[in-house]
């Protein structure tokens, strides 16, 4: 079957700002699972509340738009029941890692077969520009008045933490780096991680655009070895004059993902429409 | 009760002492010698230490609830006969073991058995004392040994044949130590019935089988006391069949993943208990307006929050019933007795896929910890419906898949990611039919309908109310849960002196059967809701649904469960009023 | 309703074209006329696009409601031509910029106004096309030019005067293209009273008034339409005042700050939406047990799950009512107007302090974001009453501090960690009266009792209802929130067209105010509910507590506020029966 | 005043089981707090639920036991409100690691002035034995009955990633090493961090106290830099043979406590038995 980018667009209104760099990720998305020629039907998108998550508004494939901050665990639970589905989980920096922070650790723990994107505006866009976990210090927002007094959490760092299989980091302004990243998540084995730098041109004007272009270099132009994860760690202190971006940890432990090592293997079959009943008879004979 | 025999067993000790196994041990044993069962537990929140007890009523004829008086006390501690002896009958027994225990010189029917002693010496092990004890007991009641044998074989046979062997010496030196000390002590005859092969088995092991038995193949829960017992049962059953079980790291991600796993086209459930459930509020809201199958069992203890955590209560019943942002349908199934359980989920699986809400199955404590003896199950009686799902080719045949059509019964076909080449759109956010958010007035209109709409379909495979007792009650109690055993015993003592009662007890509540409940109270001449909470929730939702109001209400929340006896006392007082 | 003017002026437009910048700067202006106000939002959840307008109600006498028909549209875009023309009175008038928007050939009234044109041109940039606009509708209205000027300085004086003046300039600009071009077109004339100096206000900015003023010193939330807006004027004064705020991670670290700091001796509260809500139960619950005041402002939305998020309803009456594991007692007060919702707030704070307990402020998306003209508060009319508080003399003089004490109240008095040498015990596990767990059934008793007394407190103090119109009515309409203001104005209505209609609204829900409104009822011949939601929540409510049933109910629930129009017209049709 | 380490003494039933490891932290924690002659009164402990949160029911000092997981938001509350108290955070691995993962990410971000205690036996104690997210790969438990399919979570790594103030881990079984940390923890500036190693005989008996005896050594006797992350990460990366302790981090960057980062200064008075009225006609006056 041969896939196109084209087979992903749904016909209905996008409600995303002018200049919003959502419509990048996206654009990307959508060729990467060309790309790797995977069919629509074949794909589960699960997203949070936001404006990332409106995502699954625009892209043909199958999808749960759910609650804020709870993409992970459905797409656990999803990814668990069927086997053959790509699944993908879709989501905002509040979404990630303010509501759904404690999920973002087990699902890391658990090295479930999901890709996660998080579109790291480093605000609130849906609901109107508050601060988020990644704003800045100094941020002057509808909850920070008079400046963030917090230093912004850094995902890279957390993740690596975390020790996820697959961690990076990517902005919605390169969109050749972001689908080399995209591409390699999606073969990955088990939870990769993708934090993208994203500009709300609406409520976010510190980090814009051209501030987040006058800062991103690439580590793995620059020769950074990803498997070695305290390296990794080390670049991931850096924050301001220069951000780094690229793949920061791709785990040559190969690493069971979750399906796997809870299920035994990676296609005993759970979903289906046909429920063939278990016979339990000798589980009930145990009480006798 | 017409029973010949009907005997009260309490073991009790401090945590980690054993008492779970003498009681097991017994309770397996009657059943095997044909008799009925019930055995209740009483636990601290704490692993070692505490005051504990293990009481198992035996008859010959099937018992719901517990007695006040035992027949045969086995203390394992000074507490024990502290705490117990009152309780024991003038012709009961007290086993203690005499090496440990000083008993107060004014206590009667004291026999002593040196337990670890004889454990040591014939088991090998201290600890074979408990194996001493329920030998000693069964040898004084008049058990058939070879029964009790039997039951060890089978308990720890897996451990390997020097250990059930180890076991068997141990019962024998406890029988003969009986046989030789206590013999004529014990005023207990134990019959022996044919009404043997029936399972002994605790309401969290009936749910967990009935969820089985109904196809359930994903369980994501986070441990919670008195839930635990039916996630650990499923986890040991999730390698050998088509079937997931994962520990959450929190109740949040427990209902989620188990609404992604429902929404990729598994039977999925989880289990809690109110704190727990507490936190899953929210994604029930979810599987309200995405209109996902989703079983909850929910364990009831004492609140609010920690509450009094090994304990039991009936608290969340109006919590579950409004639970959730926003409206949306859904059932609330609350069995009385294990055999119920079994039912309660093959039952909730089919209400949950045949219109795709989520529902509830309401147990507590006392159910879910409780030993009983149940027939096995009828297997074949179980049928899997999982309501309006579309194959392949009917899929293919669509021009578009519409997640939530719009229907007269207000229930869409159901298809999955995945299932063919038609994307499903599932969400959170009020849609179209399509599955795409939409703010619409008039689609929201249609849709609120829509779910609404389920209610009439989920009225009409209501579970009907359970009778029992005179046909023209003077008095009704109107009960739910496992309080159904106090009031059911309630009501054959009442009967028996003279009295005319009458125990409905509601094995569904929501829909809640209206007519039929306002059809049966026409009939008597005055009800009492009886229950386990302070503000009389079956009461006030008999007032919501029939404008009805109880004369009286018997309520008890102190954690312990109630009996027949608590509830004619409190009867004769005029009940206890919440209003 | 003996109004002399009452006019509606519409302004639609996408998001982000500045909408609420005309709306505001009229409706300042029209509180600056002396005239009184009511402006209601209706947007769509998205940042840029879709279709929003403001819509102003400006009358003579106090007005609650919006009207069907409309006296001046504004339309910023296209689609505010297509959606909104028929609205518009056949004496009214529509302003459009004709440099953007052409429209049907058939629509009347039109009159172009360079907007952006004269934007740029008076003001320095397009967007003042907006300032343009409002200095046109208000010479066309006939509104005196300085009070306009007057708004525009105070509005835009933190941004320099330059900006002042702009917008002063620009606001001229329309004003003569209105004088030159549309003289005689409007038949409005709006009258100058002498009922100045009158606050333009919000339900969400009157509750964060009402709660700095109550001496909130803590707020811990996470953000929620259409809650979002009590907790941003919070975080504004934040430091200024002796006061806390934080947006928390989520809505359980919201509650459970609010408690730590409410243990700690601070009036504490929380602001969130129903899927928030929804996560904060469990919190909720432990304050219930660990009897610690807390004030939640509950914004409804419709549901389920995250539903429509902008839009407006009144479905998580009973929800609030029941949530949290286990029973404990609580408080709900539902303001009806931004007035009622600074005293609402007022009287929270001390209702939670008083008797320790959470206390819901239920408001909802129609009330949080709708401006009305509201007299300045008389701050000295506030009472702070925070009950029973120990002093370090009393604490030193203790040989032990209880914080549970047994009561008659069921309140104990309190004191404060840090406070005196006495350590303060709190907790959420059932506790004896120093604070440490328990498991004891006779204190269990005891505090469940002393817990569930407390009602008896809290009921004395509930907010009576509030009644207006007929003395003894045909048709008494029962309602609740922000219904009210429908509901009053189809009583004026009504009663004007020879109905016999009464009005009553309950401040505050629970403890329901059950003999007051039966009396009430009494004296009706038929009573009808009208509230926003599917069930009819207050009837069944009502129903729960008094056993009384209304004849009918009128609903609502696409999200969009009723008005009187909207009441009469279903109360002809019969209602909606939701029973 | 002279504090001294029986002033915290409770005459109450200790509920624990003989040979559990958290004896000893506690008898560590009151000889500490008399250490530092911080009297009962001025100590505020906020626990969570499980054995360990059981620790509020045998000391003698202000106390606040609440939800399973929740220790950490209270403990924010009340330290914003009452510059006073010195507070304790206590609880279980699986309170912390688990139900409340997202308030640790976010007490770690706010570098709030508590000093958290994780008594980490890598089990549910409490509930009678459940796998935890530090139970290990292969642990049998009533719920991983066929051996945890997982590797156990590392909380140093994932604190760590957070870039905590202060991130140790103790073990109970060596009270000298934990009294000194523990020491400085409570005298450090905002967020204090300490995993402590703790043998649970009744449920784990994998991880038992020769166990970890075996294993553990001292990093900071090593001679560990703990002004340095990366080399902090790196050591951190060791688990198995070899279970470093000690003082990973203490950041030498002297970041302000939550509490002077909110309000602006360390002791700008919030709480108390008086509530002076806020003066808000200025407020109002915005809105004529
Ligand atoms: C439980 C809950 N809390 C709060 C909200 C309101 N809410 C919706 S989106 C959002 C934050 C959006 O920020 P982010 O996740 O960064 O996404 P963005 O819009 O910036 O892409 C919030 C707080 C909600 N829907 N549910
Ligand atoms: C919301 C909620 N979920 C579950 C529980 C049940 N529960 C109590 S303690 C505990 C886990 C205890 O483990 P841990 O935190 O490691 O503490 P330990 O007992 O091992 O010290 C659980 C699951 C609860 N009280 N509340
Ligand atoms: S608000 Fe920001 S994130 Fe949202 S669509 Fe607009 S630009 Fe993008
Ligand atoms: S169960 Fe384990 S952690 Fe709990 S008290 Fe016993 S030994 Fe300690
Ligand atoms: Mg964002
Ligand atoms: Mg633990």
């Amino acid at each position: 079957m041969v896939v196109n980018a084209k087979d992903y667009d749904l016909d209905r209104e996008n409600t995303w700002c002018p200049g919003c760099g959502n419509f990048a990720i996206m654009d990307v998305l959508k060729k990467t699972l060309a790309e790797l020629d995977l069919p629509p039907h074949r794909v589960l998108a699960v997203s949070g509340i936001g404006q990332a998550g409106k995502m699954t508004d625009h892209i043909r494939v199958n999808t749960m738009h759910v609650l804020h901050g709870r993409l992970l665990p459905v797409a656990t639970g999803a990814s668990l029941a069927d086997s053959g589905l790509k699944v993908i989980a879709v989501g905002g920096d509040g979404d990630g890692y303010a509501e759904g922070g404690n999920h973002l650790i087990h699902a890391a723990r658990r090295n479930i077969d999901v890709t996660y994107m998080v579109h790291n505006n480093m605000i609130y866009g849906l609901t109107k520009g508050q601060a988020s976990p990644t704003s800045g210090q100094g941020a002057h927002t509808p909850t920070t008045p008079d400046g963030n007094p917090l230093d912004g959490l850094n995902p890279i760092q957390l993740v690596l933490g975390l020790k996820a299989a697959f961690v990076a980091r990517s902005f919605s302004g390169n969109k050749k780096q972001l689908g080399a990243i995209l591409k390699k998540a999606f073969q990955k084995k088990g939870f990769a991680f993708i934090d993208i730098l994203q500009p709300c041109p609406s409520f976010n004007k510190v980090n814009t655009n051209s501030w987040f272009k006058d800062r991103v270099y690439d580590i793995n132009t620059e020769g950074h070895d990803t498997a070695d994860i305290v390296q990794a760690f080390k670049l991931a202190q850096e924050w301001g004059e220069r951000i780094p971006t690229g793949i920061f940890f791709d785990d040559r432990e190969d690493r069971a993902g979750f399906r796997e090592s809870l299920l035994g293997s990676t296609d005993r079959p759970l979903a289906g429409a046909n429920l063939d009943p278990m016979d339990i008879t000798e589980i009930m004979e145990k009480h006798l | 009760m017409e029973t010949a025999s009907d005997y009260s067993v309490k073991v009790g000790g401090e945590a980690g002492q054993g008492i779970n196994t003498i009681g097991s041990i017994l309770s397996k044993s009657f059943a095997g010698q044909g008799l009925y069962l019930f055995a209740h537990q009483d636990y601290y929140s704490r692993v070692r230490g505490g005051h504990n007890f293990y009481q198992v009523r035996v008859a010959s004829s099937p018992v719901y609830s517990f007695s006040d008086s035992i027949e045969v006390l086995v203390a394992l501690d000074q507490a024990s006969l502290d705490l117990h002896a009152e309780e024991v009958r003038a012709d009961g027994i007290i086993i203690y073991d005499q090496n440990n225990i000083e008993p107060d010189k004014q206590t009667e029917n004291l026999l002593g058995l040196p337990m670890a002693e004889l454990g040591k010496e014939h088991g090998g092990k201290k600890i074979m004392g408990n194996t001493v004890a329920a030998g000693a007991v069964w040898q004084v009641m008049g058990g058939e040994p070879g029964i009790l044998e039997n039951v060890l074989n089978k308990l720890f046979l897996n451990k390997g044949s020097k250990i059930a062997e180890a076991n068997i010496k141990a019962a024998r030196a406890g029988a003969d130590y009986a046989a030789k000390n206590f013999s004529g002590q014990c005023a207990c005859s134990l019959e022996k019935t044919d009404h043997t092969g029936s399972m002994v088995l605790t309401g969290n092991e009936a749910l967990a089988l009935g969820s089985l038995a109904a196809g359930c193949r994903f369980m994501s829960s986070y441990p919670m006391t008195p839930a635990s017992g039916v996630m650990q049962y499923i986890a040991r059953q999730a390698r050998r069949l088509p079937l997931a079980f994962e520990q959450a790291e929190d109740e949040i991600a427990a209902i989620n993943m188990a609404i992604g796993a429902a929404c990729a086209g598994v039977r999925s459930m989880v289990a809690t208990s109110g704190s727990g459930f507490s936190l899953m509020v929210e994604g029930l809201s979810l599987a309200g307006i995405s209109e996902t199958p989703l079983v909850i069992i929910l364990g009831q203890r004492p609140g609010p929050a920690t509450g009094m955590a090994t304990r039991t209560e009936q608290s969340d019943l109006l919590f579950s019933m409004h639970a959730g942002n926003g409206e949306f349908p859904r059932a609330i199934i609350a069995p009385a007795t294990a055999e119920e359980a079994f039912w309660a989920a093959v039952h909730a699986f089919n209400v949950a896929e045949k219109y795709q809400v989520p529902v509830f199955i309401l147990s507590d404590q006392h159910l879910a910890d409780s030993y009983s003896t149940v027939e096995p199950f009828d297997l074949k009686a179980v049928s899997i419906e999982r309501g309006d799902i579309l194959d392949e080719t009917e899929l293919n045949s669509m021009a578009e898949y519409k997640r939530y059509l719009i229907t007269e019964s207000g229930v869409s076909p159901r298809a999955f990611p995945g299932q063919s080449e038609k994307c499903v759109v599932i969400t959170g956010n009020e849609h179209a039919e399509s599955g795409y958010s939409t703010e619409d007035p008039v689609v929201r209109n249609q849709m609120a309908d829509k779910r609404m709409r389920k209610f009439k379909g989920l009225a009409e495979e209501v579970k009907p109310p359970v009778i029992y007792g005179s046909e023209k009650p003077e008095t009704l109690l109107l009960t739910w849960g496992s309080s159904y055993g106090a009031c059911r015993e309630a009501v054959d003592l009442g009967n028996k002196q003279g009295e005319n009662m009458q125990v409905v007890h509601l094995p569904q509540l929501w829909p809640f059967p209206g007519k039929q409940v306002q059809e049966l109270i026409s009939r008597a001449e005055r009800t009492v809701t009886v229950e386990m909470n302070t503000s009389g929730q079956l009461g006030r939702l008999l007032r919501t649904e029939t404008g009805l109001q109880p004369a009286c209400a018997v309520l008890k929340y102190d954690g312990r469960p109630m009996n027949a006896g608590y509830v004619l006392e409190h009867l004769k007082e005029g009940g206890v009023l919440p209003w």
